[in-house]
């Protein structure tokens, strides 16, 4: 297929356009650029996945040889199926769409230019890496995106605490990266390529299930996704990640490099299932890390943050997915949390844009009737984000939660704590529309959100509602669970739970019938709050196991301790110089009678050797 | 011919006993120009000795090396007395302990 | 005869030595070395080197001592000199160079031990001198002239300063 | 007969350069730029008359009549010293950068020298003489003396025209690779009479000595003398201390040599040298080698976050980056072979622009010191894309020369050494963290408003802009460096067979 270079081919020239101009090329056509070749790598897909949907024949692309050392030949090529078609499909769309926003939201900026070619790199690497033939393509659209990332969180490089979250963000994706890193190594050097089909034949050739090397290698790899999706332990970096621009957190932050974990996971999954402790682990890793961000989120007063951690709680339902072997729901999880949590972004970004830069909920309110295009957006993906039914979240969070409980053993565990983080969702989601949208208000919008920022809304809205009726095709590409023969009481369960943590949310931060500060400031209330709104104190702790020792090594070594040795070497010379230099009397007598002295000796000990 | 038979060990004792006095004044002598006599003589011992083994075998060699000795001697001394009025400008003496700018 | 006159000739040189390199005087310690360079002529004359005696005599006790005889009357020692001379020839300085010759001599004399031969009795005429010097020794007389070279290079430098020197800047 | 052309170009150009400051000041560095492109014109010329198949032709080690060039000419015949070079592909790709980056250096140092620009042109230009002369020689004494004329101009090159604490960082540099040096000489002189004592004629023709399979304490002491020297050229933990001084210290130009190709010769000894002359101990030797690899991979990257000095930085980042080069080599695989060579050229590349960049930086700041820099993006937007681009590449971003030197290098080790394969690999963690704690301090932050200062001109930009080119092109299709390399390193594994505890594990990762 001749398109399929194109694709990521727009967005990569329009950033070296871009990047060439060094910001003296006029913001219209910088805008067009940027925008424009999203919309046209957008089109390309949908003629793609139009032809994928037509025959679902795999399309395949080699352009070159990367590099051939041995049989160590990965090449740059790309492997089309209904996976790759899914998230293309959404980078694209979603991306065309923050694509268009960015314009208004980014108008007045002086790095207008810089914005788009990051952002179209970011494009570039992101469709790299979905659509890569072999890992180590896949790790380099997975690092490109990596270092676009730690581009557009220090995009106002001015505040060093941008600068700071953004390194935050790649080193700590970086440890996960390593991880992954390891993990082709070893897939390359037991299985001797790193194509991705013939590698899953081999695996599935060579090893057992449950043989100790795909375990390793999975763990490895799950490091990466671990880091790129922030998930537990190395979840760290996306609540500060939330320092960039809003359309940035809004795409790479929520609707497409975060998901890439899932994406690696179901790339490999054939591996995965080859280890059924890293799956199992997968599942847990994502139960634990929806709740604590679940919790974690109630806590927050940034806007941006709280939807940080809504993003790192959903992606542990599509780890969570992935983990219970639904892979296709999870897959379906990142298509429909791309949308609503993209909306969500995009209207919180609208309204900090149009309350000068308010990130404070809570010196928001009042805003349903000021900014009711943004009001309803908002509205219609915390419905959705809740998983109040017939919204796209609704249907593929149903799908995950039914899943988890149809498997035997931890099934019903895993389902009881997804339930459990879906009466969190609704919670903390509608608190956030409750405290934005409604009671008193406490600053005023000065601006409306003009045609682009509201069109990107709209579309998004509708997605974010119908998007649970699409079927993806997916069907032979990734393994699912069935759920058809579920009880109904789980299900009825499974559709209340979300209801549910919408009328807490109600009583608490709306109806005032239970009085919340009461609540939040006894000493108990007032303790969990803040270990809550700390993120679990995890920050602290990584900061005192990693961080600061690291920093005092790096201190104390910063003289270089190794020259100690030569410096004692030195020294040692210095001494013997100065007591050596004592002999040198300048006397020339003193010098005479010390060569009569070597004499006497030199000439004795001949005269002993002779004798 | 023209020569004397004598033990060659008598001469080399002798030279040996002026190398020893020269090199003894080398020490003793703290005037520059006492110095460059005593290599003089230490010079002259050396050539005692060549001559008297030249002498021993009927070779020309030892003449030939004390021809060399001399030449040596020659500059030596040129260069030697050069220094020796350098010192005396420089330093108003002639005595090498206290001309000891080469201490360390 | 002929051999006492060797060893009276010896002891002449080994007594005008001693007197040359202990005396206070530079003139009469110069004296003396030239005794004793004359003795050691009269010493080669008699091992049968007639050529080296006349070297001796002509360029040791002839030039060179000039040169010291110059050099000395240039400088113009004078009394004082001798008084520091006599102070500087105390016999406490007399230990360590004292010593120190006498252990060199008696290794000297040590490796001497074991040679009981006579000298040939034949001289060496100076055409043979000459023969071998320009023959397999003329690499030799290359170097031996550059290093005169050198010695008159370095003299003419050395004395010109201090002559011009004397003459302009009082310094 | 061209090698020798090409090295006498190199050394009459510099005493031009030198002696037509006299007419002009302005005139020796035209002089250095046209003696560096005409020997490069030269050097195509050259290549373009060999047939193209003999690059794919393996060149047998032990006979200088198969490889690209071979020039053998009596020197000192009475000791068996001869002036013999030869050219193999990985020749060709070393001074092919080692020209590349000496027009780079010329034009970072094109408005910098004010003193004697003469001289200073002269001893660039001795100094790149130097260079392919030791990549060339194929006599080991003639290698050594290759290797003393290399070291020379360098020093006065610090010592002369460094920065404030020039004479100590000279010295030092000096010191450790003069003693190193010697060393070598050392091992030279007893693998020369060890050929004697085989039985062999005096000789000290590389393809005379290789193949005398030593073994016992003089090939020891033989083998670590050169290893001693070449580590400490490249240089590996713990011989590295006087690259952070001698580059913080050197002119721009001065530290774009140092780490552009100095350093590569160390590692070409290696590969050259060190390991096929003593093959058996060598890979008995491996596993030690290749610790120091890690400890310097770490040991560099930790340090470089803790310098304020941003040559300091970039010095220790190429102590990390040797590292890999040290593990590639002893790893003596294909893969990691390979790795090792293109990490030679891409750091070779990568470094030499970070340093001129440092250089740029010092020329209008006048300080290195990095807590007084900040926000200079603002100032200097090309710089900063420039910078960003440098540190990316150097933190081993795919898709750039280094990281696939990297991955290969790491590749290739994973099957000998699993262990150190994990610890090396922390590197690539702590390179992100100095590349981009780097770009914080100078680039990003808060802008100094009364900051006056030029963005980069055109002919830096240039430069910039080739080196840009240059690390995309090796980390995109590095294919051409790879091939140029694998016949090379085909002969040579004729020569190396890894060792008993190594060969068990590569039979174990490439039998599948």
């Amino acid at each position: 297929m001749t398109t399929l270079w194109l694709i990521p081919l727009f967005p990569l020239l329009s950033a070296t356009l871009l990047v060439l101009s060094a910001g003296r090329m006029p913001r219209q056509l910088a805008a067009l650029l940027g925008a424009g070749s999203v919309g046209l790598s957008a089109i390309c897909v949908a003629l793609v996945a139009r032809t994928y949907l037509a025959d679902g024949q795999v399309q395949e692309l080699t352009l070159w040889t990367w590099m051939a050392v041995d049989n160590f030949t990965p090449r740059i090529a790309f492997y089309i199926d209904g996976l790759t078609v899914v998230m293309m499909s959404v980078i694209t769309g979603v991306g065309f769409l923050i694509h268009l926003y960015s314009i208004e939201f980014l108008w007045d900026d002086e790095s207008f230019c810089r914005y788009f070619a990051y952002m179209n790199l970011f494009v570039a690497a992101m469709l790299l890496l979905v659509m890569a033939d072999n890992l180590l393509l896949l790790y380099l659209g997975w690092e490109g995106v990596g270092a676009c990332s730690y581009l557009l969180v220090g995009f106002w490089y001015r505040d060093p605490d941008n600068g700071a979250a953004a390194r935050k963000a790649f080193v700590v994706t970086r440890v996960g990266d390593t991880a992954m890193f390891l993990g082709l190594l070893l897939l390359y050097t037991e299985l001797g390529t790193l194509d991705i089909q013939p590698l899953m034949a081999a695996a599935n050739s060579q090893w057992q299930v449950g043989d100790t090397l795909p375990i390793l290698a999975t763990a490895l790899l799950l490091g990466g996704a671990v880091g790129k999706s922030a998930q537990l332990p190395l979840h760290t970096w996306l609540p500060d990640a939330m320092a960039g621009p809003t359309p940035v957190s809004a795409l790479i932050h929520a609707a497409t490099m975060v998901t890439a974990g899932v994406y690696l996971i179901a790339r490999n999954y054939e591996l995965f299932l080859l280890a059924p402790p890293t799956l199992a682990a997968v599942a847990w890793i994502g139960l634990a890390t929806l709740l604590l961000a679940g919790f974690t989120a109630l806590a927050q007063h940034d806007i941006k943050r709280i939807l940080a951690y809504s993003t790192i709680s959903q992606i542990g339902y599509m780890f969570l997915a992935l983990g219970v072997g639904a892979f296709a729901s999870g897959i379906f999880h990142l298509m429909t949390h791309a949308f609503f949590k993209a909306l969500l972004f995009l209207a919180a970004g609208a309204v900090i844009h149009c309350l000068h830069h308010e990130h404070n909920i809570f010196r928001m309110g009042g805003l349903r009737r000021r900014l009711p295009v943004v009001f309803w957006s908002f509205l219609i993906g915390s419905a959705a984000l809740a998983a109040l039914p017939f919204t796209s979240g609704f249907y593929s969070k149903d799908a995950i939660l039914l899943s988890a409980w149809t498997l035997p053993g931890i099934g019903p565990w895993l389902w009881a704590g997804g339930l459990l983080g879906a009466l969190l969702t609704g919670i903390y989601s509608f608190r956030l529309v409750f405290i934005v949208f409604f009671g008193e208000a406490h600053t005023e919008p000065d601006q409306q959100p003009g045609w682009r920022m509201s069109g990107a809304l709209i579309v998004l809205c509708v997605l974010s509602l119908v998007g649970g009726w699409f079927a993806l095709p997916l069907a032979g590409v990734l393994p699912d669970k069935d759920h058809a023969h579920v009880s109904h009481a789980v299900e009825f369960i499974s559709i209340g739970t979300p209801l549910l943590g919408l009328l807490i949310a109600y009583l608490l931060f709306l109806g005032r019938q239970v009085s919340i500060a009461s609540l939040a400031e006894s000493p108990w209330g007032k303790a969990l709050q803040d270990f809550w709104y700390s993120g679990w104190r995890i920050d602290k702790l990584y900061d005192a196991l990693l961080v600061q020792p690291f920093k005092c090594l790096a201190h104390w070594w910063r003289n270089e301790p190794v020259d100690l040795f030569y410096n004692a070497l030195v020294a040692l010379s210095r001494w013997a110089h100065g007591r050596l230099i004592t002999l040198q009397t300048g006397e020339l007598r003193w010098y005479a009678t010390s060569l009569v002295f070597g004499l006497v000796l030199l000439l004795a000990i001949m005269l002993r050797n002779a004798s | 011919m023209g020569g004397l038979q004598i033990p060659l060990e008598h001469v080399l004792l002798l030279a040996a006993t002026l190398f020893s006095c020269g090199l003894m004044g080398l020490m003793l002598r703290r005037n520059i120009i006492f110095m460059l006599m005593s290599l003089e003589v230490m010079l002259n011992a050396a050539a005692l000795a060549f001559v008297a083994a030249g002498a021993r075998w009927q070779q020309a060699d030892g003449q030939i090396i004390f021809l060399l000795i001399l030449s040596v001697a020659a500059a030596e001394v040129a260069v030697g007395l050069g220094l020796v009025l350098q010192i005396q400008r420089r330093f108003k003496t002639l005595d090498m302990d206290q001309v000891n700018r080469l201490r360390g | 005869m002929m051999e006492s006159l060797f060893y009276i000739a010896a002891l002449v040189a080994l007594v005008a030595t001693v007197a040359a390199l202990t005396r206070s005087n530079a003139a009469h310690a110069l004296i003396y070395l030239i005794v004793s360079l004359l003795a050691v002529a009269v010493l080669f004359f008699l091992m049968g080197a007639p050529f080296a005696a006349a070297l001796e005599i002509l360029i040791y006790a002839g030039a060179i001592m000039v040169l010291f005889v110059f050099v000395i009357m240039m400088l113009n020692l004078g009394e004082t000199g001798d008084i520091r001379e006599r102070q500087w020839l105390r016999p406490r300085n007399w230990i360590v160079p004292g010593v120190m010759a006498a252990l060199l001599l008696l290794e000297l004399l040590l490796a001497l031990r074991h040679a009981p031969t006579l000298t040939s009795g034949v001289a060496v005429a100076p055409k043979d001198v000459g023969l071998a010097l320009f023959g397999p020794y003329v690499l030799a007389v290359e170097i031996a002239s550059m290093l005169l070279l050198a010695g008159l290079v370095g003299a003419y430098h050395l004395g010109r300063r201090f002559i011009v020197r004397r003459e302009g800047r009082s310094n | 007969m061209s090698m020798v052309v090409l090295i006498g170009l190199l050394l009459v150009g510099g005493i031009a350069a030198w002696q037509l400051e006299r007419i002009d000041a302005n005139l020796p560095r035209w002089v250095a730029l046209a003696t560096v492109t005409l020997a490069l014109l030269y050097l195509v010329s050259v290549i373009a008359e060999i047939p193209a198949e003999s690059f794919k032709l393996t060149p047998d080690p032990g006979d200088g009549d198969s490889w690209l060039l071979h020039l053998k000419l009596a020197w000192i015949p009475r000791f068996g010293i001869s002036l013999e070079l030869a050219m193999d592909g990985l020749s060709l790709l070393l001074v092919i950068l080692t020209l590349l980056l000496g027009l780079i250096a010329i034009a970072s140092s094109w408005s910098e020298i004010d003193f004697k620009p003469g001289l200073f042109q002269a001893n660039l230009l001795w100094t790149l003489a130097g260079v392919c002369g030791v990549f060339l020689a194929m006599d080991l004494f003639l290698f050594f003396t290759f290797w003393e004329v290399m070291l020379i101009p360098m020093y006065l090159l610090i010592a002369i025209w460094g920065h404030e604490n020039r004479s100590y960082a000279a010295m030092k540099f000096f010191i450790f690779t003069q003693v190193s040096g010697l060393l070598m000489l050392l091992s030279i002189v007893i693998l020369a009479w060890q050929g004697v004592a085989t039985g062999g004629e005096l000789s000290f023709s590389y393809f005379d000595l290789l193949g005398l399979h030593l073994d016992g304490r003089l090939a020891w002491i033989a083998m670590l003398g050169f290893f001693l020297a070449f580590t400490v050229k490249l240089p590996g933990f713990p011989f590295h201390t006087w690259l952070p001084d001698a580059h913080t210290q050197a002119p721009t130009a001065g530290s774009v040599l140092l780490a552009g190709i100095l350093l590569k010769t160390g590692a070409y000894g290696l590969l050259r040298f060190c390991i096929p002359l003593f093959p058996e101990i060598s890979m008995q030797f491996a596993p030690v080698a290749m610790g120091l690899g890690v400890a310097g991979v770490i040991y560099g990257a930790v340090l470089a976050f803790a310098q304020s000095d941003f040559k300091r930085l970039v010095a220790y980042s190429s102590v990390s980056h040797m590292g890999f080069v040290l593990l590639g080599l002893y790893a003596w695989n294909n893969l990691a072979l390979q790795g090792a060579i293109m990490q030679m050229v891409a750091h070779g590349v990568s470094t030499a622009a970070l340093f001129m960049m440092a250089g740029a930086l010092q020329q209008r700041l006048h300080t290195r010191d990095m807590t007084r820099m900040g926000g200079l993006w603002q100032q200097a937007p090309r710089m900063g894309a420039c910078a960003m681009f440098f540190a990316v590449a150097s933190l081993g971003l795919p898709g750039l020369g280094n990281f696939v030197a990297e991955f290969l290098v790491l590749a290739g080790l994973f099957a000998v050494h699993p262990g150190f394969t994990a610890v090396a690999a922390l590197g690539l963690i702590t390179a992100a963290i100095y590349a981009l704690w780097m770009m914080q301090q100078t680039f990003q932050g808060a802008p100094d408003e009364q900051r006056q200062m030029d963005d980069f001109h055109g002919r830096e930009m240039l430069a910039m802009v080739a080196m840009i080119l240059a690390l995309l092109w090796l980390g995109l299709y590095p294919q051409p460096v790879l091939d140029l390399a694998q016949p090379v390193l085909d002969g040579l594994h004729g020569v190396v067979t890894p060792g008993e505890h190594l060969a068990q594990t590569m039979t174990a990762g490439t039998g599948q």
